[in-house]
């Protein structure tokens, strides 16, 4: 399995905090995201293509091609804004 | 080389309180000469406003584990550059009603020049790289806040 | 053309209390979203020397009226150029043994910017301007100190 | 009269905090300075050739060739070291 978690604008439009998905046919973060959209509500698309979202894998920033695997973390990223 | 130093990295939704910290950083730190402290604390204007709308509190959510990794990360390059013997880095998460505490940022050093640079590098990579997000919410309504222009700046400065 | 600012400036024997400080900066700046804080202690090494030498105890003399009236103006300047709501420094003089605060600047700003490089300045320009000296006792004899290179150079960077 | 006052390591070679003089015959700092090393212990005027020390008058940093009045506070200042 792969977990997937939102965060600010993201988990708004997402309308939950983290979504969960079998690994099969997932090779990196985009197929993740293509696979995770069929499933949820379309503003979370079009909130991933409204800003510039990074991606962390295992609590690490990543690329949007890193590669995943079974067991995986990813968090989806809007632009930060804390202190 | 620089001297090893000690930090405190904690992010919590209670409040924390500036008498206590400021003794822990001199307790940490024997032979610091000079003690540097940054507050954020809420204001009651909207980012990048001037106007009578006014906010009525900060709603402050992060990533759990990744965000205290990137923020001893951050203490770690801090000291590639300057010498200090202790940092103390708290910053508070939910909800945060105008004028309360937000983060705190302690730099204990032997001298002030160190003490001052590492809490600037601290706050500057703090706002640009640790995942934490802040929504405003207030007269104007509720809108997550993004990096902000001057931020991604004041950043670029250490590079 | 900067807000106004107000000051609280004051040259004295006794101590000051951090938290006592923090909360008078906070109240006399209701609109500030950053306070920095400096805080300088005696070290327990004599200046420039970091070996088993040790100061027992610093003894501070000042300019009474002159001191005060630098100071003042040392905080206009830093005015002139940052932007803040309010400024606190005190300045202990006295025997003041290892480990004491000896001095203590406060800046609130809206901005953190602004509060970072205020309190740098005044502290650059109070280390080589002001009518402050200060005598290291200890198991080297007594001796006073002169305005140091470094602070000699780290004060040019403002001209 | 002029009032003369010494700090930090002026005041101990001084062995006094200050020194009062008529002002007659006084334009300047320099004369100031003349004159009272004739009543003070020598071990002044080898600490003021020692070290640069600055000049204030009326509370104010001024020069050594600053005019002086009657009434007139000279302050005689080794290099400052505060902080």
């Amino acid at each position: 399995m792969i977990k997937v978690l939102f965060f600010a604008s993201l988990r708004d439009a997402a309308g939950t905090d983290d979504f969960t998905t079998c690994a099969d046919g997932i090779a990196d973060v985009r197929d993740l995201v293509k696979k995770m959209l069929d499933e949820l509500p379309s503003a979370l698309g079009d909130a991933l293509e409204g800003e510039t979202v990074m991606v962390s894998v295992n609590q690490k920033y990543a690329g949007w091609d890193a590669t995943l695997n079974d067991g995986d973390e990813v968090g989806l990223l809007p632009p930060v804004s804390g202190g | 080389m620089n001297q090893p130093y000690t930090s405190h990295i904690y992010i919590c939704e209670s409040d924390f309180d500036i008498a206590e910290q400021y003794k822990a950083a001199c307790e940490a730190a024997p032979h610091s000469g000079a003690v540097v402290f940054f507050v954020g604390l809420v204001r009651d204007m909207y980012s990048g406003r001037d106007n009578q709308d006014s906010v009525e509190y900060l709603e402050l959510q992060h990533y759990p584990v990744m965000t205290e990794s990137l923020c001893e990360e951050i203490v770690h390059d801090a000291h590639q550059r300057y010498s200090f013997e202790h940092v103390r880095l708290i910053h508070r998460v939910g909800k945060l009603y105008s004028s309360e505490q937000i983060v705190m940022v302690a730099v204990a050093s032997q001298h002030r020049e160190g003490a001052f640079l590492a809490a600037q590098f601290v706050m500057d990579h703090l706002k640009t790289r640790a995942t934490f997000w802040k929504k405003e919410v207030g007269t104007l309504g509720a809108q997550w806040l993004g990096v902000k222009d001057k931020d991604e700046i004041a950043v670029k400065r250490w590079d």
